[in-house]
């Protein structure tokens, strides 16, 4: 099973992965392309990354959590690949017997997947330009990319732009 | 007298802003051993076109796991250089 | 509108009410009717509540929200009547801009409807007999009652049991 | 001379445990005006069956929010004595 997916994320279907009776809190968090007045008219992302090892990450840091909150038990989906705004990037489900617990888990899974998971984003434009966005969540000042990315390696395989 | 001296070739891969840079997404680099990470991102950046763009201090992973740059690399090992990430 | 409902919740519909393009981070909760080793067999959760005050205080934590965090959208239902183990009682939703404003608004929420909103649980037990929980989670000491409680006042107004 | 003595009646209400207790779910009480939460409660535990064994200081609203047992009462209000909430 792959953390990784090219299809719309779901939280019901995440929740079914780790809900039991034993466990009466769950929290969940889901990211998604946002275009707001910060973003200057962002259509979409798309969203690359280094397939395997992003894999990996995604699933030692969901050991970790059951290190640190052994009753608890987390889910993740990263979706990669073209998304446009609105829809979500990351769904993450935690749930514990007590709420603390979930809400502490699943904030520490969303962190840890910032700063470890590689993944990148290149923002696309009402303007037809691309930029990649630098982990500030700024784009970054490298000058924007007219065309499509070639460099996402799931859309390669499965033949999409 | 002849100096045995052991290399070993890595597969070097690039990501997102860094393959745009160097035009192309993997390499197979030979370096003289024992070597380091360090070692590895000093051979890329001499030897490919468009990769003097690059950090001299990426971050960098050795086999799907982050490592620091005096990591030890072994013959066959596949090395990542990764822009910054922005996952989530 | 009432935040309060007989029916099973659906985080999916909540979050239509609260998504929009320029919140980015969405943190749920779920609290749902536990059946663990602490809670010696519980088959379902009675809830009642005083249904024109819990609906009102419901209405006050969300424009709470509004005033603590004013880009962030909160929605949230409470589910009365009898819950079986493992189903939802309650469902939380906040988008924000970003994530922090998320889970902190969410974690306000379930905190305050904890303190405040007037809901009262009774355990129904494997064999047969029915206890009234205290917030602290713990049934009271009082002797369990093994009829069905007749105080659940939408119960009566819609004819369940 | 005739002393005007005001009074009003307020509407009482009852839930969960409480209302177990008490045998009922709502009561008429009439109060001397000016009262306040805590005349309501007092007349409540004097004159209903069952209500002894109410709290002396019970958590109430009136007319949907909760209140301190100082807050005052008018002719017609809700008043509700409600067990430790535990919603969620």
């Amino acid at each position: 099973m792959s953390f990784l997916t090219r299809s719309p994320l779901s939280l019901d279907a995440l929740l079914g992965e780790v809900s039991s009776p034993e466990r009466g809190g769950t929290c969940a968090f889901l990211g998604t392309v946002r275009n707001g007045p910060e973003e200057h008219g962002v259509t979409a992302i798309e969203y690359s990354a280094y397939d395997e090892m992003a894999d990996a990450e995604l699933g030692r840091i969901l050991s970790e959590v059951r290190e640190r909150w052994p009753q608890a038990r987390a889910g993740v989906r990263h979706r990669i690949g073209k998304i446009p705004a609105g829809e979500a990037s990351i769904a993450i489900v935690v749930a514990a017997p007590h709420r603390a617990q979930a809400f502490e888990a699943c904030r520490y899974v969303i962190e840890e997947i910032k700063r470890r998971v590689p993944v990148w984003k290149r923002e696309l434009r009402l303007d037809g330009t691309a930029v990649w966005v630098d982990p500030s969540g700024q784009p970054t000042t490298s000058p924007p990319v007219p065309t499509p990315s070639p460099f996402s390696r799931l859309a390669e395989r499965e033949g999409h732009v | 007298m002849q100096l045995s001296v052991a290399s070993g070739t890595v597969r070097v891969q690039f990501f997102a802003r860094y393959a745009e840079m160097v035009g192309c997404r993997e390499a197979a680099i030979v370096v003289t051993l024992p070597a380091t990470v360090g070692d590895v991102v000093r051979r890329v950046r001499e030897e490919l076109p468009g990769a003097r763009g690059l950090p001299e201090r990426p971050l960098t992973a050795v086999n799907l796991k982050h490592v620091k740059l005096d990591a030890s690399v072994q013959d066959g090992d596949e090395v990542a250089l990764l822009p910054p990430v922005a996952g989530g």
